[in-house]
């Protein structure tokens, strides 16, 4: 398929149309001095010049808190669905990523309508990084571009932007482009070395091994110090599991009316890192030591995900638990190097 | 008309913590007449000492639930006294539009919720739900406007978070003032049904006059609840600076928390204080409340107090909606603000809803609190809530032990008091 | 029945009605009930596994289904030990429960056939394996020696006694029961089941021997059987985690990479060697 | 059915709990609608002895008090905390820190010996009476509070976070004080409260008491790294926290 261009006034041009059509499109904007996904009202607030979103796109594909069922206390339940069409605008190719992998999580095995109809509803458009954040590594975990995925692929060259629609949904928006040009060979050049440029250049962690051979690396690191060492300082805050945007772990709630007859049942996000994650009835804690916690945090990111999604590193290098831990020790990085380097213990 | 009356009411309802009414008349003679204040002390003077100046409006907005605004107003202007601290016009601004939906928050929460049942001769306001389903629902209303309003630049209802020494930690966005704009405009028509509403049973509230010295804050060309001087109806002026010999506070036996005097042997504060010593600047619907009742400026009776507030409810909205116009004509800025702690004494005083309100403090040059001092409405007004029964015990004892018991309850209502404030302070006077 | 969305797939989160037939109390906290699901169709399980049963409101637990596939309807025994599992001890006869399910993995049925059969349950644990117990007596000639060893805290705690009392009776099987501590009314062995373990008759080693009981039970088993040369291959043990969607979904029951929802409960030993959270 | 008596009291606060019950506005018709509030000094004149759930507001700092604490508890089925004063003492507890003669006299000066003034060391109600349930927070959240009153309507544990302050913050979006060097207290400090003061711009002091287990050493090695002193944090730690558990 073809790549269009628009000069940066055709495209706010272009996103004013989309709002104007009444479509709800949620965008990148600017929160003081950092940023964050929200409905956009109109295209000047919209800033793709951003360098990571405080919470990653998660929040919509797979909102905080959501209805699964409305019920009658005592009786019969009904399924509803939060699925109003959408559009993701802005998405970076490690968050990208990260939504292509729930996709597969929540479609595979047990098919999970209330995920796969919402999602089908969002069309989502990425942008490639223009500026690195100060701890993304998405270089390291190969997610710095994306090939793949999305419905629109936007890339700023400067006085530009080029768009390439990828998937019909994404063809059927381009329908707002108003003065839209072909691509040129220039400008794909150009695009092409931003791409290039990004493949080794947000990566402010650098990971010392191939992010595919984690899985192997794990397999012998269960019972290494460093999970001991690092989980000392751990609050199980869940920072880390908020943030990102490949955890999807979540809790079921039924949350009653004040008449006491009609609720919902809701889902609505946990973190593995809670003390209580794994508490059962009686107080037993299958996961009561902080280090267990922690540890089964970045076993699942290079292990347990990956087995269950071909191979795929459920860390996508967006640096944002690095950032969030105030206690600075969920850089998965550090951890993994740690590991490559000590390699014979555990 | 009976000869002997046996009043002792304990623990007075609705009303912000605990006080209780004696009266002993046998044969036609007075015995006891007494108002007492057995609030459990909390001692806040003793408690702020060691904590460091950005903790304690923290610690003091906890005197008090209903006006926690007010004294986190009154603990930071002590604060920034003592470290020279200037806040921008933008800060101030904002800060007195936070401080009028404390006014109106707690006036309409006041006169509707605690003052309305007695004029409707109900015991609570749940009775009123289903007698007047629509009157209630509008105070509702307006009550959750105040608090919507308040949770918006102080991050919360209740205990403000957003007010700093040295300014704000947050301010609303443009859109979010726009908003609570359009909201209060929207709530003027339903003031004005509160006010008929309470104009319709307005002749419940006893005629009771007595000879009273008001004192609150005045200042120029404005109907000052946050700036100003201290100012009593007798023509007495003092700076904030000098609050603790206006208060004068002394232990009575009455009462653990303590009273106040200062050209009389008792003052009174609050709505009807500001009113007498501010008419002249209210605003234009805060005026046309204060003629439906005929409200005068002058007057002495206690409770005219509950009209005061209704007009002053009015007063703020409208002064409001005006000055998010102004804030939002010069434009919002983010301010960053910056203190280094020194050594040094300050004072405060702003208006809470029933009344003037003193803090002061001192800080060591770490920074840590060495002494503080506050002096709330409530504890001005004992001393005169005292003198008020004297007078209307023989006045209203015709009304028979029943009658006098919710008229002097009334009276103790009229005043607002918020006995759980109670707080205290040393070197003072025993009677 | 299943309320199917625009695209035909079921809602996965959306429970099916049930009806409780029957109920009693097994012991001070133990409720058992009898349920038919209201579409008329049983519930297709296979011993093992488990549903999820609901009070909309309250909320939804993971219950062991207590019956063999080859009766109609499906039993299930709930301690009490919260909000949900309180509000299922007040259900009577005519009330109904939501259901998802069955769920997760289940005993090796058709593998066992011909072989001695070794059943070791601790306490509640009795509960998922006596559907696989009752399965096997109803198809008693397929399966070789049974023997049933059941633990219990205390006397006044036992499970399903007349059942028992019935096991103990039979000539086909062997029940050996043991309570923790020694009471006035029991005359039979007193200690933790592992003090059974020893008494057993059948060829161990050659045995399957299937394991279900509290968290702290399973070490304690698993060292005893190993010295008893019970090879792993052939031991099956059935967990529980805490767990909240029962489809592989909410993360709550993983046991490393392992899910209890899908690949458990029951699990082969052998498989979970490399597993550290297991046991 | 007959609906669960309710009474409302309050001892040492300043009473902006029970102002939060008051400002859940449309929402308190519903309350009512649900339950008999059959005692509630500062909201309405009837008083009552038969009550089913007793709610608590302020802690105890008088012998007098702890009488009626006992006497309220042997008539209530259900005993709730509400707010920090009667879950953890509060800002009440300050005190604690100074000794009684101290307080008084620093108050009531030579006055302080006079019976009515009399006071002793704060005490939270659990530390008098068993509390079945706490309502957290200074002030409680009303949102909270309303849900925690339906659950044990219907019977129901109701849910209280065991996890800390941060886990709502993060979902808020905002940016960690810490990023700004600010001491704040939300890794130890239990959620619920919807991250109100990280939301405005102001670091948690810790109003909601402790998470159950909070790793009060890690701030210890922690605050270093942000330029801060121990000091910094302990008497933050200090504000809620007066003698009620993890100190540094
Ligand atoms: C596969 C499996 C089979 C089970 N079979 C049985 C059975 O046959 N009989 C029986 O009585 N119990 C069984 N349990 C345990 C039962 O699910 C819990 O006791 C029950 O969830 C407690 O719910 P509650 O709401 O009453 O408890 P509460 O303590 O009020 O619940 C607290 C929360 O913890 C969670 N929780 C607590 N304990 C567990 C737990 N053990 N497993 C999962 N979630 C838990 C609940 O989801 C709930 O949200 C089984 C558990 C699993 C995983
Ligand atoms: S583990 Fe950290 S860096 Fe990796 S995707 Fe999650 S938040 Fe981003
Ligand atoms: S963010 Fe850091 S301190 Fe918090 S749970 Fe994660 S690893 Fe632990
Ligand atoms: S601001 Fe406080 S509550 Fe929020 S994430 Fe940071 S430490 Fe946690």
């Amino acid at each position: 398929m073809s790549v269009s261009k628009l000069n940066k006034q055709q495209f706010g041009q272009f996103v004013d149309a989309i709002l104007a059509a009444g479509r709800k499109v949620v965008g990148v904007v600017a929160k003081n001095d950092r940023f964050v996904f929200n409905t956009l009202k109109s295209a000047k607030d919209l800033r793709l010049d951003y360098d990571v979103t405080i919470l990653s796109p998660r929040k919509y594909v797979l909102p905080q808190v959501e209805p699964l069922l409305t019920f009658e206390v005592g009786g019969d339940a009904k399924s509803v669905k939060q699925n109003e069409p959408m559009i993701l605008l802005g998405i970076h190719p490690y968050d990208l990523i990260a939504i292509n992998q729930m996709d597969e999580l929540f479609s595979e095995g047990e098919y999970d309508t209330h995920y796969m109809d919402r999602r089908k509803n969002i069309t989502l458009v990425a942008c490639d990084v223009a500026k690195a954040s100060k701890n993304v590594f998405a270089s390291s975990m190969e997610t710095a571009v994306a090939d793949k995925g999305y419905d629109i692929l936007i890339t700023d060259i400067g006085d530009a932007y080029l768009l390439d629609a990828a998937t019909e949904k994404g063809q059927a928006l381009m329908a707002y482009a108003k003065g839209a040009a072909a691509a040129t060979a220039e400008d794909l050049k150009k695009r092409n070395a931003i791409q290039e440029a990004n493949k080794t250049g947000l990566n402010k962690h650098k990971l010392n091994c191939k992010p595919s051979y984690l899985p192997k690396l794990m397999e012998t690191a269960y019972n290494h110090p460093v999970w001991e060492e690092k989980a000392r300082l751990c609050y199980s805050c869940g920072s880390c599991n908020q943030v990102c945007p490949t955890c999807y772990c979540f809790d079921v709630q039924d949350r009653v009316n004040w008449d006491l007859k009609t609720g919902t049942r809701v889902r609505c996000w946990d973190g593995c890192l809670l003390e209580n994650f794994a508490t059962v009835a009686g107080n037993h804690n299958f996961r009561k030591d902080r280090s267990a916690r922690f540890r089964h945090r970045l076993y699942r990111k290079a292990k347990y995900v990956p087995e269950k999604i071909g191979g795929q590193i459920a860390c996508v290098g967006c640096g944002r638990c690095v950032t969030a831990c105030t206690a600075d020790i969920a850089n998965p990085v550090t951890v993994y190097n740690r590991l490559m380097e000590e390699r014979t213990i555990g | 008309m009976s000869k002997n009356i046996d009043i002792n009411v304990h623990h007075i309802t609705r009303v912000e913590g605990h006080g209780n009414i004696t009266v002993n008349v046998k044969d036609g003679k007075i015995e006891k007449c007494e108002w007492q204040v057995p609030e459990a002390p909390r001692f806040f003077e003793a408690m702020v000492r060691g904590r460091r100046w950005d903790d304690i409006q923290t610690i003091v907005s906890r005197i008090c639930g209903i006006c926690s605004i007010s004294h986190s107003f009154s603990a930071i202007k002590a604060v920034e006294d003592a470290l020279g601290l200037e806040i921008t016009e933008q800060a101030d601004k904002i800060r007195l539009l936070l401080h009028y939906s404390e006014q109106l928050q707690s006036h309409v929460l006041h006169v509707g919720y605690l003052v309305a049942p007695d004029l409707f001769g109900e015991k609570s306001v749940v009775p009123l739900v289903p007698k007047a389903p629509d009157a209630v629902k509008t105070i509702i209303k307006a009550h959750r406007v105040a608090n919507q309003w308040s949770e918006l630049i102080a991050g919360r209802i209740t205990h403000p978070i957003t007010i700093i020494p040295g300014g704000l930690s947050r301010i609303p966005t443009e859109q979010q003032f726009r908003d609570l704009q359009n909201q209060l405009k929207a709530i003027v028509p339903d003031l004005v049904t509160i006010c008929k509403v309470v104009l319709s049973v307005a002749d419940r509230l006893p005629n009771f006059i007595r000879e009273t010295e008001y004192v609150s804050l005045a200042k120029k060309g404005t109907y000052a609840f946050y700036h100003g001087d201290i100012t009593s109806s007798d023509g007495h002026t003092k700076p904030v600076r000098e609050w603790e010999s206006v208060a004068n506070e002394y232990v009575h036996p009455q009462s653990t928390a303590k009273w106040c005097k200062w050209h009389r042997e008792s003052y009174a504060t609050g709505a009807l204080a500001r009113y007498n010593n501010n008419y002249r600047f209210i605003s234009p619907l805060g005026k046309t409340v204060a003629d439906m009742f005929g409200l005068k400026p002058g007057v002495c009776g206690p409770f005219l107090n509950n009209v005061a507030q209704l007009a002053e409810a009015a007063h703020v909205v409208e002064v409001s909606i005006q000055m998010i116009d102004e804030l939002l004509t010069k434009g919002l800025k983010n301010e960053k603000v910056v203190v280094k702690p020194k050594a040094g004494r300050g004072y405060g005083a702003v208006e809470a809803p029933r009344g003037i309100l003193f803090h002061a403090y001192e800080f060591n040059k770490n920074g840590e609190c060495t002494w503080g001092n506050m002096c709330i409405p409530t504890n001005q007004n004992h001393a005169n809530i005292q003198k008020d029964f004297e007078k209307m015990v023989p006045e209203f004892m015709h009304m028979g032990q029943d009658g006098l018991r919710q008229t002097m309850e009334m009276l103790v209502r009229s005043y607002d008091p918020c006995i759980s404030c109670s707080t205290h302070f040393l070197n003072v006077e025993f009677v | 029945m299943c309320e199917c969305c625009g695209n035909g797939q079921k809602d996965i989160y959306l429970p099916q009605m049930a009806t409780i037939t029957k109920h009693r109390m097994l012991n001070g906290t133990e409720f058992y009930m009898h349920l038919e699901l209201d579409s008329g169709k049983e519930l297709g399980h296979t011993p093992g596994q488990f549903v999820e049963v609901s009070i909309a409101g309250l909320g939804e637990a993971p219950i062991s289904i207590s019956s063999s596939p080859t009766q109609k309807g499906f039993e299930l025994v709930v301690r009490n030990v919260g909000s949900l599992t309180k509000a299922i001890h007040k259900l009577t006869a005519g009330q109904k429960v939501g259901i998802r399910g069955p769920f997760g993995s289940v005993y090796p049925v058709e593998l066992a056939k011909g072989r001695d059969l070794v059943f070791i349950c601790g306490g509640i644990g009795l509960v998922p394996q006596r559907s696989f117990i009752r399965y096997v007596l109803d198809n008693r000639k397929d399966y070789g020696k049974v023997t049933v060893l059941v633990g219990t805290k205390c006397y006044d705690m036992r499970l399903f006694r007349e059942e028992l009392a019935m096991w103990q009776e039979r000539k086909d099987m062997t029940l050996m029961e043991t309570v923790d501590e020694s009471h006035d009314c029991w005359d039979g062995n007193v200690g933790v089941v592992t003090t059974l373990i020893p008494k057993i008759e059948s060829d161990l080693p050659k045995s399957l021997v299937l394991v279900c009981g509290p968290p702290v039970m399973y070490k304690f088993v698993l060292m005893a059987l190993s010295e008893a040369e019970a090879p792993a291959k052939n031991i099956y043990v059935n967990l529980e985690r805490r767990m909240k969607c029962g489809v592989g979904k909410c993360g709550h029951c993983q046991i490393n990479n392992l899910y209890v929802c899908q690949d458990g409960p029951v699990f082969r030993w052998s498989d979970l060697t490399a597993v550290p959270e297991a046991i | 059915m007959t609906k669960p008596r309710v009474a409302i009291f309050d001892f040492a606060c300043c009473e902006g709990c029970q102002l939060q019950i008051v400002n859940l506005e449309e929402e308190i018709l519903d309350l009512i609608g649900t339950v008999d509030v059959v005692e509630w000094r500062e909201a309405m004149s009837e008083q009552s002895h038969d009550y089913d759930i007793a709610i608590i507001e302020g802690s105890i700092t008088r012998l007098e008090d702890e009488k009626r604490i006992e006497i309220i508890r042997s008539r209530a089925k259900i005993l709730i905390a509400l707010g920090a004063c009667a879950t953890i003492g509060g800002v009440n507890k300050l005190k604690n820190n100074f000794s009684i003669t101290d307080v008084k006299s620093c108050v009531y000066g030579k006055h302080a010996d006079m019976p009515h003034l009399d006071t002793y060391y704060t005490k939270a109600i659990d530390e008098i009476v068993p509390v079945d349930f706490k309502v957290h927070g200074c002030p409680i959240n009303g949102r909270e509070f309303a849900a925690i009153v339906r659950a044990l309507l219907l019977g129901k544990k109701p849910f209280v976070p065991d996890y800390p302050v941060c886990v709502e913050c993060k979902a808020l979006e905002n940016v960690c004080r810490w990023e700004y060097n600010e001491p704040c207290l939300g890794p130890i400090i239990r959620a619920g409260c919807e991250a109100k003061c990280p939301s405005a711009g102001y670091r948690c002091f810790g109003c909601r008491g402790y998470v159950d287990h909070p790793n009060v050493d890690a701030a210890r090695e922690v605050i270093d790294k942000y330029g801060l002193s121990l000091d910094d944090l302990r008497t933050r730690m200090v504000l809620f926290g007066s003698k009620q558990g993890p100190t540094l």
